[in-house]
């Protein structure tokens, strides 16, 4: 976090120089390519999504764990991967695996570099809004995170294809919310909008979900339960006018 | 109740699947908080997630491990909040009776000791008369030439120790055949448990803080550096509850908890002990004081000459009348005695003059209550005092021992001159130091091993004051070494080793760990309820180790404790001794909450922590009363030279109020001549120029006897404070300027209110 | 937008009870009879909420970065280095005044030191609310004084305006040269302040901000437990010294406190019975701070 | 008085085209001193950039310092221009116009000079512009209820406004530049000047734009610095927080102008060899006319003090004493004797009439007004509300050298706009010359007329 600051700080300083600030805006503003798109970042390796998610229709959240639990969605252990290649012996020639298995020799992490990847100040959880849109509306895994993360399933490795900008944010929340209450509950059927061309609804949430999100009460609760806690929220949850435009604080920690 | 339930749970479930440290692997997850390194051509950031987590571990989302804190003896409960295996607050544990979830700054601070960037690394040897960086085999093969073999002639000097640090040392000189196992640690009252052990039975009795109606401290500090920072505070919450309990504080140089008291009396350094003797002789008068006292004591008393001792105490003897109107009036009541007053040649007969106090006024058995003995004397609290050090160092000088090994204190750095700490150590044939930091008796040793830190490794801990018998604070890694396997190891893994080789009971323990979970196990029996399994399928000894970890501590079984029974004899004061015009000042060593007594000196957050009463940081200075600052013509910030018969030192002035006019305070703690960045050169070590004057009785070293004469030098030089520094208004920082600030009302009304409320 | 919306509801933002309706007012309470000044919650600032170490240096310029600190006065309002109270002392002698009149006579502050640990009050009536010009602090449903970091622009009007000045401007950056491993104790729940910015207390915002978290999942939005959230000040205080919650919660600790010593949030003088000891450090400027201190307490009879 | 009836209108075009051309070595000094200052000024601040404000030696509780009090003293010195163009053209005094025109210059520069400083006191510089109010997709607005707000926006009209004064009050001479001019100067002109030719519709539409502005303006001024006090007044600093500021404000920044007029006046008298024009009788009248000004703010200035003293508050007083007898009692009692006591002189006509005497005073008044800004800026900051953080902080060498170059700053940009453009209006000059003629003629016939009834008593006597 840290180097972070200083990363950033970096940043600043190069576009404090009169005429690198102007380069700097430049590139900005000639899209988020320069500054987002990993394709010139090279993976450690090279996971194939569009066969995990897109061949085999493996959900999100087998991999992505903690996206429900936390406020992050988690790169899986590596343990995880070996699990189930462990028993894939048809692929276990390809090079990728072959440096997968090394890893786990090693007992090394992988050295992923960060795709999607918002600043320190941003207070953004996961948790929230899986539990919104899965839980509570039921709405095809890949599909929610679609909106945030692309048409993974035709990826190979992870790319940032929305700008995760405050604007960005705010473009949901507010054409969704009326003007400045993030968070009040949206009308299901707006996000009916497929996220991809190719989109269908994939599977539906069928598998048990821990409702209390307290890993030593594995307590299940089926979807209509669920609905069912969900109702008795109060309908004013944090819906407050204030003198600023946004409740800023709520995500600028 | 400290904080989300879902943590304990987590961090009980943590414990379930065996060690922490051992299991979580130092690295990030999909987080965005752990960074290890930016990529700067494409300005991204590795995200790393983890090989083989437990379940528990959850990107995003912190866990508790229970320890036990080390800044000092007083061994409170810790909590620490991990995330992705880094260690990044210290809290109090609820469930510790030493300090019920509390922390003083010393304790919060353990985090900048534990990440120090001074931290040694790799094991150095001296070769040709300098210490270098060698591989961790070359290292131990030479711990175990030395430590390994039978050596009569070998020292070892530690700092306060307990637990099953001091049973495996205790193990080791047994099998190495050496009886020299000294412990040195500066601030615990040497004196006053000799003292206690005379007279109550036990070096350190329960006091009943919030049973007291009238606390009388003789220059005891027990809010800041008495033994135990954070209990006794607790301890004076309850005192402070309506009906609030009055507490008189005497000394001559205002603690932390003279600022507190309702009366303090600032009495001329070094007559404490007479002054309690007045209070006696006032007290004996009532046949009802008198006869609790042995009939010869009592008449001994009746002889004292108060009017000669308000002269010599320099307190009027209308506040002497007012002090004994006062402890008559409220019972039970508690008189303490205390490091300030016990520093004298007379330190003994002072503290057994101020003790008898509680006798005569029937608080033993009341306020002060009795120890049963330990179940387990090995395990024990050692605290040890000057006189040990005194005893290695003379070792040393005189041949007497060859090998000198230390661990967990900094003779060279604390012994005064007059001691020839450095000589001393040069003196004996091979050094070793376990260490943490290259302070300055580590960089004079031979062999320098890097030790984890107390966040870690795995100890066990006795509180230096302990409220309850027979209780164990358990210590165990919260995180994986800082600096990664293969840079420090663990002390007791290290020591081990060595007594393997000695000793073949030792053989089957694989480490310091299974020795330390081992004996626990073997304790069970003699444990209150030990903790039974809990998650289903886990084995008897997993539900044990998860328990006894999860809860941070262990109580022993204890047999009731047998009432005290006071010994009293006559208290017989010399002649106080004439004050000599040369040196006309009474050097004050005056320990501070926070850099301890220097230990704490490389922790920034300490260094920046304002002193609590002159508000300076990053400093030292002495302070003075304004009337001696007027006659010796210095202000605040003015550089005096304070000399006394055994050298002098440079310090910048501080003008305090809360100080007797012959007296003047220097604060431990600085003059660091190694010690990390954040320490070395920092101000002047006051010990260094004391007198080598000694408790008549233990042999102590009277650190608060010391003579010392105060000449303006030239130079001036700012005091950095709280409030500026040099920049201050005149008396800015001292005056509300008739602003409603702090406001107060007296105990009466508080009482009233309260009690309505 | 939020011009229009400003507008539009110009009636509410002149409203004067205009959060009445959140479920949320952190307020805190402060006990000086248990405050003991060591400074606990000091160091357990600095380690939960990232503050920089600024050195010696710094320090002196009084660009020191701690959120909380304990100021030591050595007289009380009427300038008395001994206590002013209601109601003589019963004993006659008192050593300060006793002696005052010869000259010679030796003077000590008999009555120790007057410590009042002082940290943003998040007011109500935030004086340095109205003046940032690109709202980078505003006020927060919560009844919080926030600041938003990355929107300050550093003018530093709030700081002139904050009465208490508790609020610390980021005069150079102090993290450049922090050396390894001190970076890796820093608190990932919030960010490290660079250059230029001006940072506060915030009530430990991001604990507030997990409880409520758990709570939401608990199923109660709108309802933290008392207790769950604690600043960490509070959590350190060797003395117990610092009470803090939810206002709002009739059942909190914290606002049993408030009743208890008759401190209204919204009055700047509180009409009180005789010796309730609640006040509040200027209230008198009627800028509502949401933090109660109750008075420091002697025995003067002693 | 009437040495100006003399005056051929050619000799007026001579000398004041002259004065674009061939100046003085004097001229080349300062120009030379100023452009160091002005580097010296941009180093400080790069550097002041990089390390971040503590280098400035600004601390908590003196968050602001040195940079403000400037911002204050160089918009109150841009009032007098305003002042004299505006305010004397309205009411008609005819001895504004040799006069004016470098006053408007001054106006306008040190406006310039004073938008420097709010942005270098920023902490984050390179977010300026989020002060301004720009549409934006995320609907962040600035807070409207700001006075730095306030301030943003009022400089920006006066800048712009006055600058549009100014070079309309030009045009004219621009035209007669145009025609004598040739070169890149004869391009400039020519563009500047609009193609004017002084036809009477050209004058008529001039005269109307000019007057119109003038009422604009004097409103505007008065806003202006208004709303620079309320950055004190709106805030509830002791001692800041004053009712009587904004007019306070007012009469100290028109009072500092007036000194700056004196000062430039003597200048360019002597470096431009303007003495015809720039007359003994007019700087007397300037002298008066700060006189006047000048009681004006003590007044203010003495009742701010007396209404601080009876009502008793205890922090606004505090604040005072600690200003009279508190550590910064130089800076204090500098100004009470630079710009209370010295003024006094100019009651007496001796005074008022010696260029050199004038030209010293009204450079201890200003140094006076400087002084009292920075007293307004400073003290309350280092005795405020919380005795704790009472502090006393002096300006470090980067404040100071930035301050300096503001001065460098702007008298580099006078002395170039006075080799560029005419500093003396010829046209009303011709105006002024015209009129006086007008007066002397008709006394003349006067005269005659007297002579003659004379003539027809005398023979009714004979008669």
């Amino acid at each position: 976090m840290w180097q972070k600051a200083k990363a950033l700080n970096l940043y600043k300083l190069l576009g404090h120089r009169g005429l690198m600030l102007v380069m700097a805006a430049m590139l900005l503003s000639a899209g988020t390519a320069w500054a987002d798109d990993v394709s010139n970042a090279k993976q450690p390796i090279h996971f194939p999504h569009y066969i995990h998610a897109g061949k085999f229709k493996i959900n999100c959240m087998y991999c992505h764990t903690y996206a429900r639990r936390s406020k992050v969605a988690g790169i899986p252990p590596v343990a995880k991967c070996i699990g189930c290649h462990k028993h894939i012996p048809a692929v276990r020639n390809k090079p990728r695996i072959k440096k997968l298995f090394s890893y786990w020799k090693r007992k090394e992490p992988i050295p992923w570099l960060k795709v999607h990847d918002v600043p320190d100040f941003v207070y953004f959880t996961h948790k929230r809004h899986i539990r919104r849109f899965i839980f509570q509306d039921g709405r095809p895994t890949q599909q929610v995170c679609g909106m945030c993360h692309g048409d993974v399933k035709t990826f190979v490795t992870a790319r940032k294809i929305r700008p995760l900008t405050m604007g960005w944010c705010l473009s949901c929340h507010r054409q969704f919310q009326g003007d400045s209450d993030i968070g009040k509950p949206m009308p299901a059927k707006r996000w009916m909008i497929p996220v991809a061309a190719t989109d269908k609804p994939v599977m539906q949430v069928e598998y048990p979900q821990p409702a209390v999100l307290d890993p030593e009460h594995p307590k299940t609760m089926t979807h209509s339960e669920i609905k069912r806690m969900s109702d008795r929220l109060p309908k004013k949850i944090r819906d407050h006018l204030v003198h600023a435009p946004h409740d800023c604080w709520k995500c600028h920690v | 109740m400290s904080r989300n339930t879902w943590s304990r749970r987590t961090f009980l479930k943590a414990m379930g699947l065996g060690g922490a440290g051992s299991a979580l692997v130092l690295s990030g997850c999909g987080d965005t908080d752990i960074i290890n390194e930016v990529d700067l051509e494409v300005r991204k950031e590795k995200v790393e997630p983890q090989v083989d987590p437990q379940d528990f571990v959850r990107p995003g989302i912190a866990m508790f491990y229970a320890s036990t804190c080390q800044q000092c003896p007083a061994g409170c409960g810790i909590h620490a909040r991990i995330r992705q295996g880094r260690v990044l607050k210290l809290e109090g544990n609820p469930a510790s009776s030493v300090n019920h979830g509390r922390l003083c700054p010393m304790g919060q601070a353990g985090l900048h000791g534990h990440y120090n960037p001074d931290r040694l690394t790799k094991p150095m040897i001296r070769k040709g008369g300098k210490l270098v960086e060698v591989s961790w085999d070359e290292a131990s093969d030479t711990l175990k030439s030395k430590l390994g073999r039978k050596n009569s002639k070998l020292a070892w000097l530690s700092g306060a120790i307990s637990g099953h640090h001091a049973a495996l040392i205790d193990a080791y000189l047994e099998a190495a055949g050496s009886k020299n196992f000294f412990v040195f640690d500066t601030l615990p009252p040497a004196v006053g448990h000799a003292t206690n052990e005379e007279m109550f039975g036990s070096a350190m009795p329960r006091y009943d803080f919030d049973k007291a109606e009238l606390i009388v401290s003789f220059g005891a500090d027990f809010l800041a550096t008495w033994m135990s920072p954070v209990h006794f505070p607790t301890q004076y919450a309850k005192f402070r509850k309506a009906p609030r309990g009055t507490l008189v504080q005497i000394e001559s140089k205002m603690t932390l908890t003279g600022a507190n008291a309702d009366r303090w009396i600032g009495i001329r350094p070094g007559t404490e002990g007479y002054l309690a003797l007045a209070l006696a002789s006032l007290l004996a008068q009532d046949s009802e004081y008198a006869s609790r006292v042995p009939a010869s004591v009592a008449d001994e008393l009746k002889g004292v000459d108060v009017d000669a001792i308000a002269k010599l105490t320099d307190v009027s003897v209308e506040r002497m009348h007012h002090l004994h109107h006062m402890l008559a009036s409220k019972n039970p009541s508690l008189v303490l005695s205390g490091p300030s007053a016990e520093g004298v040649e007379y330190g003994s007969e002072t503290a057994r003059a101020i003790l008898l106090l509680n006798v005569m006024l029937g608080n033993v058995g009341k306020t002060i209550l009795p120890r049963s003995e330990a179940p387990f004397p090995n395990l024990t609290p050692r605290m040890g005092g000057w006189s040990e050090a005194k005893a290695f160092l003379d070792g040393l000088d005189s041949g007497k021992y060859d090998t000198a090994v230390v661990f967990g204190t900094n003779p060279i750095y604390q012994a005064p001159e007059f001691m020839h700490a450095d000589k001393a150590f040069s003196k004996a044939k091979y050094r070793i130091a376990f260490s943490m930091f290259p302070d300055e008796t580590t960089m004079a040793c031979d062999l320098v091993l890097p030790i984890h830190s107390y966040l870690e490794d795995w100890n066990t801990t006795m509180p230096a004051y302990s409220p309850e018998d027979g209780y164990l604070g358990l210590q165990q890694p919260v995180m994986n070494p800082v600096f990664g396997e293969g840079s420090t190891r663990s002390f007791g893994d290290l020591l081990l080793e060595q007594v393997k080789v000695l000793d073949p009971k030792f053989k089957h323990w694989k480490n310091y760990e299974a020795y330390v979970i081992g004996a626990l196990t073997t304790m069970k029996p003699a444990l209150i309820n030990p903790p039974k399994p809990t998650v289903p399928g886990q084995t008897e000894a997993e539900g044990f180790k998860q328990g006894i970890l999860s809860d941070g501590f262990v109580h022993m079984k204890v047999n009731k404790p047998k009432a005290i029974r006071a010994k009293v004899e006559t208290v017989n004061l010399p002649k106080p001794p004439q004050q000599d015009s040369s040196y006309p000042f009474r050097l004050i060593p005056s320990p501070r909450l926070g850099l301890w007594d220097g230990r704490h000196a490389n922790i920034p957050w300490l260094q920046e922590l304002p002193d609590q009463l002159a508000e300076v940081v990053w400093d030292s200075w002495i302070e003075i009363h304004p009337k001696t600052a007027a006659k010796l013509d210095v202000e605040t910030g003015d550089v005096v030279s304070v000399k006394s018969s055994k050298g002098s030192i440079k310090v910048k002035v501080a003008v305090f109020p809360g100080i007797h006019p012959e007296a003047v305070a220097i604060p431990l703690g600085q003059g660091h001549t190694e010690y990390g960045r954040y320490a070395k050169g920092i101000g002047v070590n006051p010990y260094s120029i004391l007198e080598p004057k000694f408790d008549a009785k233990t042999g102590e070293l009277a650190t608060y006897a010391t003579n010392v004469q105060v000449t303006k030098v030239a130079d001036r030089g700012p005091i950095v404070t709280l409030a500026h520094g040099d920049l201050v208004l005149e008396n800015g920082s001292n005056s509300q300027a008739g602003r409603k600030i702090v406001k107060t009302v007296t105990a009466r009304q508080f009482d009233r209110t309260e009690e309505e409320g | 937008m939020a011009l229009k919306r400003m507008l539009e509801n110009w009636s509410d933002f002149r409203k004067d009870d205009y959060y009445d309706d959140t479920p949320y007012m952190w307020g805190m309470a402060i006990d000086l009879n248990n405050c003991i000044g060591c400074g606990a919650c000091v160091t357990a600032c600095y380690a939960e909420n990232n503050l920089p170490v600024v050195g010696k240096e710094h320090y002196s310029r009084g660009h020191a970065m701690h959120w909380m600190r304990i100021e030591r006065y050595w007289d009380d309002p009427d300038g008395n280095t001994d206590v002013d109270i209601a109601g003589k002392p019963d004993i006659p002698f008192d050593g300060h005044h006793d002696n005052s009149n010869d000259p010679d006579a030796v003077t000590f502050p008999e009555r120790g030191a007057h410590y009042i640990p002082m940290m943003c009050q998040q007011c109500n009536h935030a004086p340095c609310e109205p003046v940032c010009p690109v709202a980078a602090t505003y006020h927060s449903p919560d009844g919080l004084n926030t600041q938003v970091y990355n929107r300050c622009v550093g003018s530093r009007y709030c700081g002139n305006n904050c009465p208490y000045k508790v609020r610390y401007f980021n005069f150079f950056n102090f993290w450049e040269d922090l050396p390894h491993p001190l970076e890796m104790q820093l608190n990932p729940d919030l960010s490290v302040r660079d250059k230029g910015v001006m940072e506060k207390c915030t009530f430990c915002v991001q604990r507030q901000r997990a409880a409520k978290d758990a709570a939401e999942d608990a199923g109660h939005p709108d309802y933290v437990e008392d207790g769950a959230v604690q600043t960490a000040c509070q959590q350190g205080c060797p003395t117990q010294a610092i009470a803090f919650g939810n206002l709002r919660d009739p059942n909190s600790e914290v606002s049993k406190l408030w009743r208890e010593h008759q401190v209204k949030l919204n009055h700047y003088e509180q009409e009180k019975d005789e010796d309730i000891r609640g006040y509040r450090v200027l209230e008198d400027l009627n800028i509502e701070p949401s933090v109660m201190y109750m008075d420091r307490v002697r025995d003067t009879e002693a | 008085m009437d040495k100006m009836k003399d005056i051929e209108w050619a000799k007026i075009n001579k000398d004041v085209l002259g004065s674009l051309e061939s100046p003085r070595m004097i001229f080349w000094v300062v120009l030379a001193v100023c452009s160091l200052l002005v580097a010296a000024g941009v180093a400080a601040e790069a550097y002041q950039y990089n390390e971040g404000l503590g280098v400035a030696l600004m601390n908590r509780p003196h968050f602001w310092q040195l940079y403000i009090s400037n911002f204050i003293f160089w918009i109150g010195m841009s009032h007098s221009g305003t002042l004299l163009s505006a305010v004397l053209l309205l009411t008609n005094a005819d001895w504004r116009k040799p006069i004016y025109r470098f006053a408007e210059a001054m106006t306008l520069f040190s406006i310039l000079t004073a938008a420097f400083f709010p942005v270098i006191h920023l902490g984050r510089v390179w977010n300026l512009y989020w002060v301004m109010p720009y549409p934006n997709e995320r609907t962040i607005w600035p807070n409207f209820r700001s006075p730095l707000l306030w301030d943003a926006s009022a400089i920006f009209t006066y800048a712009t406004s006055s600058a549009l004064f100014l070079y309309i009050g030009m045009i004219p001479d621009l035209a007669i530049c145009r025609d004598n001019a040739k070169g890149w100067r004869k391009k400039l002109y020519s563009m500047l000047s609009l193609g004017w030719m002084g036809r009477a519709r050209e004058w008529l539409a001039f005269r109307k734009t000019y007057v119109l502005m003038g009422c604009f303006l004097v409103p505007l001024a008065v806003s202006v610095h208004s709303i620079v006090a309320s950055d004190f007044a709106m805030s509830i600093m002791p001692d800041w927080h004053i009712t009587s500021f904004p007019p306070y404000f007012v009469a100290g920044a028109l009072y500092s102008g007036c000194a700056a007029i004196i000062t430039l006046f003597v200048m360019l008298r002597y470096i431009f060899k303007f003495e015809e024009y720039m007359t003994v009788d007019i700087m007397d009248k300037i002298a008066k006319l700060t006189f006047a000004i000048a009681m004006v703010w003590n007044f203010l200035n003495f009742s701010e003090y007396a209404s601080i003293w009876y009502s008793n508050d205890m922090y606004e007083k505090e604040v005072l004493i600690q200003k009279l007898i508190g550590p910064y009692w130089p800076v204090v009692w500098g100004m009470l004797l630079c710009s209370t006591v010295a003024p006094f002189a100019m009651a007496f006509e001796k005074f008022r009439q010696n260029m050199w005497a004038m030209f010293v005073l009204s450079i201890i008044i200003q140094l006076g007004m400087w002084l009292e800004r920075f007293q307004i800026v400073s003290p309350p900051l280092a005795s405020n509300h919380e005795p704790w953080t009472w502090a006393v902080v002096w300006p470090g060498t980067v404040q100071m050298t930035i301050t300096a170059a503001s001065f460098g700053w702007f008298t580099m940009l006078f002395l170039i706009f006075c080799k560029v453009f005419p500093s003396v209006s010829m046209y009303e000059v011709k105006e002024l010359v015209f009129h006086h003629r007008r007066v002397s003629a008709r006394s003349e016939i006067e005269d005659l007329d007297k002579e003659k009834e004379e003539a027809l008593r005398a023979q009714e006597g004979v008669a």
